[in-house]
């Protein structure tokens, strides 16, 4: 039988989705790296108990409108963007491990501001080389390493710290999922994927680093059509693709 | 009383020229975004953004032209540019942890005497973000921090301890303010240069450590 | 005296038997690259190397066609496929510390009832090659190693104990043999397979621990 | 002033490595991947009592042909392909840190075997793919790491084994050099590299591990023909690109 990893639909990718599990998800901050439709897809299923790896703590239906609203003269955001803010809204998160958690400004709550505030949510604040490198770590089969980042900071607590070439080095574990949710440019069936510019960020990083990797691309191409060379993700990470329609229709639909 | 202070543009214009032929060089989210305006005509450097992108061109003002798949770690958008390349976040801080950044600039709440940074949580909030910054305050070869010289209550921001959580512990190499610039030495504070009009006193007097007079202590060059 | 050994084609036909679809597959040196020759015709699988490459095509056999930057990580020349994806070395690596290689088949000096594997260091060298056999036997999914059931002087090879420096303790999940099939378990070596014509005594006669049969003990199928 | 890091000779670009360097040595097993100008450039500087880190051990010159000979049916090696195996023939190696020092013969013995035999040389021998980990952990600024590869054999020696998941991790420094001498194919001029095929293997990893790396490339092409999306080698990696001729001279011929 054929290799073929691309899944109907968003529900039915994320199926299996279930309560308690670790999510990687991919992005950075702005839309065009963020796995909108699985996520919605996750927030639709309306899986609990999550823990959720990612960069952002999440803008969340509430106030990405401000932010859009904000950026309108620099950037043109699509409004039917979600981001993994949604999930935290809902109620699905039990702990978020993020590189950046809060508002850029003082006057705006991020959601997990608020879910940590109410108790509803635990925090594990993260540099996001280190969040990067745990990841990796993950895909790699390496247990934990030494880095010189965060001795004689908050990001020390609860860490072991060595000396190596006479500079603190603290030990950082792994950080894998059951999930990494991703966002790519093309596919194949094989599960070969290309990115787009600056969306390859955590995307890229997280492929491979969860037991299944699903992306979200906007095109499956014929096996031999990504160049052999210019392949990034190798298909071995990827374990379905699902395919996302040009314009994103509101979250809570099915698709 | 002292002279205007310098307004953020002609901040970015002093830093800009710390800027040396080739090097890598990665600008934090504010002021030390704005330098990319000011790199010297003679002068070719590179730009890394954290979330994946090095050599990319100049900042895209009208949002008709930009893209969402090309930002910057401030969301920005940013123009292609021949020989930029693209990469995932790991590589991206592969390149950072690595030193393989030369100069970052960094926005700054709080300075040592010691070259302490603290810059990741806002005062009265209970959550900070320490982002990609941490790791370039600890990694990046030389660390200039751009930061108005006290803040906007008259709160003094270089201090001789920080009080606030730090980013990384004695990892800044230069302070430019909007009415000095200072080295970092093992000795102290040095003051190398100040904003027209002021005097050594009154930079001191918005200063807690004890400022060391530069041999070469001049005006700020404009230019 | 029992009947005829196996030869390695047929061997390496046996072993791509257990090839299952979708399956990434790194294959050794020696008998197990010919195992690509046999894949069956309505599996699909995917060969990692090494070196660098997943998804390729068959060895070349015409040196005229072959490209010195397209080979395996036994130096053969390997024919680019659809659907093939390059990647530098601690990538590859990647995929086989991170435990996304599906099958290891590898050769093998010794093997233990336990499934330790020794295969690294040849009888009378004083310097052996850890190669990536190493990283394959410790972290692949599965491992099948495949070679002769005794050396050619008549040496066990499958023994309670390996005395050559091990590859990797209790990694072996299968071993197939120019005689037998054997399931590495916890309660010991078992039987599963006999080559035509061999019984289980004459196996056991050529196999240092006790074997247990399998109640489905049959002949190896050759087809 | 423009960056441009194309030098105009091998003997230039290697004329800084200094007798106790350490080295890396890019390349697998072959000639397609192997920075053959930049080991005979070394070897005509006759710097001493050098670490090289490598995959093999290096043919040399002697074996190189009966290799060569022996893959004649298989594939057509150029013969002017030297690798550094030459410098270990010629007394420049003080220690080999290699995966693959041995011939794949008993019959045969590599230069760095007879080494090592006669005392001349030392030998740390790693498992490829914790040697491709150590070389990347340089590049990327991690001091250490934990890897399940290698408890209960002689990788465990003199190491640091500790417990992860109920599995023992062997403690891994990172391998860094003063100099990485790599094989690429095209090069810009801010030193951003693309390859061949399984020409990328440790060429790819070594680009950035050491203080200054060289690359050895086919073909300089003007800024901007290298396609963002498929530059593998960022061009901070690389310090220094020398272009290849066509047909390798004879090793000790300046060039």
């Amino acid at each position: 039988m054929a290799i073929d990893k691309v899944v109907g639909s968003f529900d039915e990718a994320v199926a299996d989705v279930a309560d308690g599990a670790t999510l990687l998800i991919g992005g950075f901050a702005g839309p065009g790296e963020c796995p909108s439709c699985l996520i919605a897809a996750v927030a639709r299923k309306g899986a609990k108990e999550l823990t959720i790896v990612g960069n952002l703590g999440g803008w969340g239906t509430n106030l990405f409108p401000v932010i859009r609203e904000r950026m309108r003269n620099l950037i043109a955001f699509p409004p039917e963007f979600v981001d993994h803010g949604l999930l935290v809204e809902r109620g699905q998160l039990k702990k978020g491990i993020f590189s950046y958690p809060d508002a850029p400004s003082p006057a705006m709550l991020m959601p997990v501001e608020r879910a940590v505030a109410e108790g509803k949510a635990e925090l594990e604040l993260v540099p996001q080389g280190t969040l990067a490198e745990r990841i990796r770590a993950a895909k790699s089969g390496i247990a934990a390493f030494y880095t010189p980042v965060g001795p004689g900071t908050i990001a020390e607590a609860g860490k072991e710290v060595r000396q190596f070439n006479g500079r603190p080095h603290l030990l950082e574990p792994a950080l894998g999922g059951d999930f990494s949710l991703i966002r790519a440019h093309k596919a194949d069936r094989y599960g070969n994927l290309v990115y787009r510019g600056t969306s390859r960020t955590f995307n890229g990083t997280m492929a491979g680093a969860s037991t299944i990797t699903i992306a979200e691309v906007d095109e499956v191409v014929e096996l031999g059509e990504l160049d052999s060379e210019q392949i990034i993700t190798p298909g071995l990470y990827a374990q379905r693709v699902v395919v996302r329609p040009a314009r994103l229709p509101p979250w809570d639909e099915p698709l | 009383m002292a002279d205007e202070r310098l307004d953020e543009q002609t901040m970015a214009l002093r830093v800009a020229k710390e800027f040396q032929d080739g090097m890598i060089v990665n600008l934090g989210f504010g002021i030390p975004t704005l330098c990319s305006n000011f790199v010297p005509p003679d002068v070719e450097i590179l730009f890394h953004t954290e979330n994946g992108a090095l050599g990319f061109g100049s900042i895209i003002q009208d949002p008709e032209e930009a893209d969402i798949d090309f930002i910057n770690a401030g969301v920005q958008p940013i123009s292609r540019q021949a020989g930029m390349s693209l990469f995932e976040h790991a590589e991206s801080f592969s390149m950072v942890r690595g030193g393989h950044i030369d100069l970052a600039v960094l926005g700054g709440l709080q300075v040592s005497e010691q070259g302490d940074l603290a810059n990741w949580l806002l005062p009265g909030k209970a959550i900070g973000s320490l982002g990609g910054g941490m790791d370039l305050a600890f990694c990046a070869k030389r660390v200039i921090v751009v930061m108005a010289h006290t803040t906007k209550d008259g709160q003094l921001k270089i201090l001789k301890r920080c009080s606030f959580p730090l980013t990384a512990p004695a990892c800044v190499d230069l302070i430019v303010t909007d009415v000095a610039v200072m080295a970092v030495t093992p000795q102290g504070l040095v003051l190398q240069e100040m904003a027209p009009g002021w005097t050594a006193e009154e930079v001191q007097s918005l200063t807690e450590p004890r400022l060391i007079l530069s041999p070469q202590l001049k005006p700020i060059e404009l230019l």
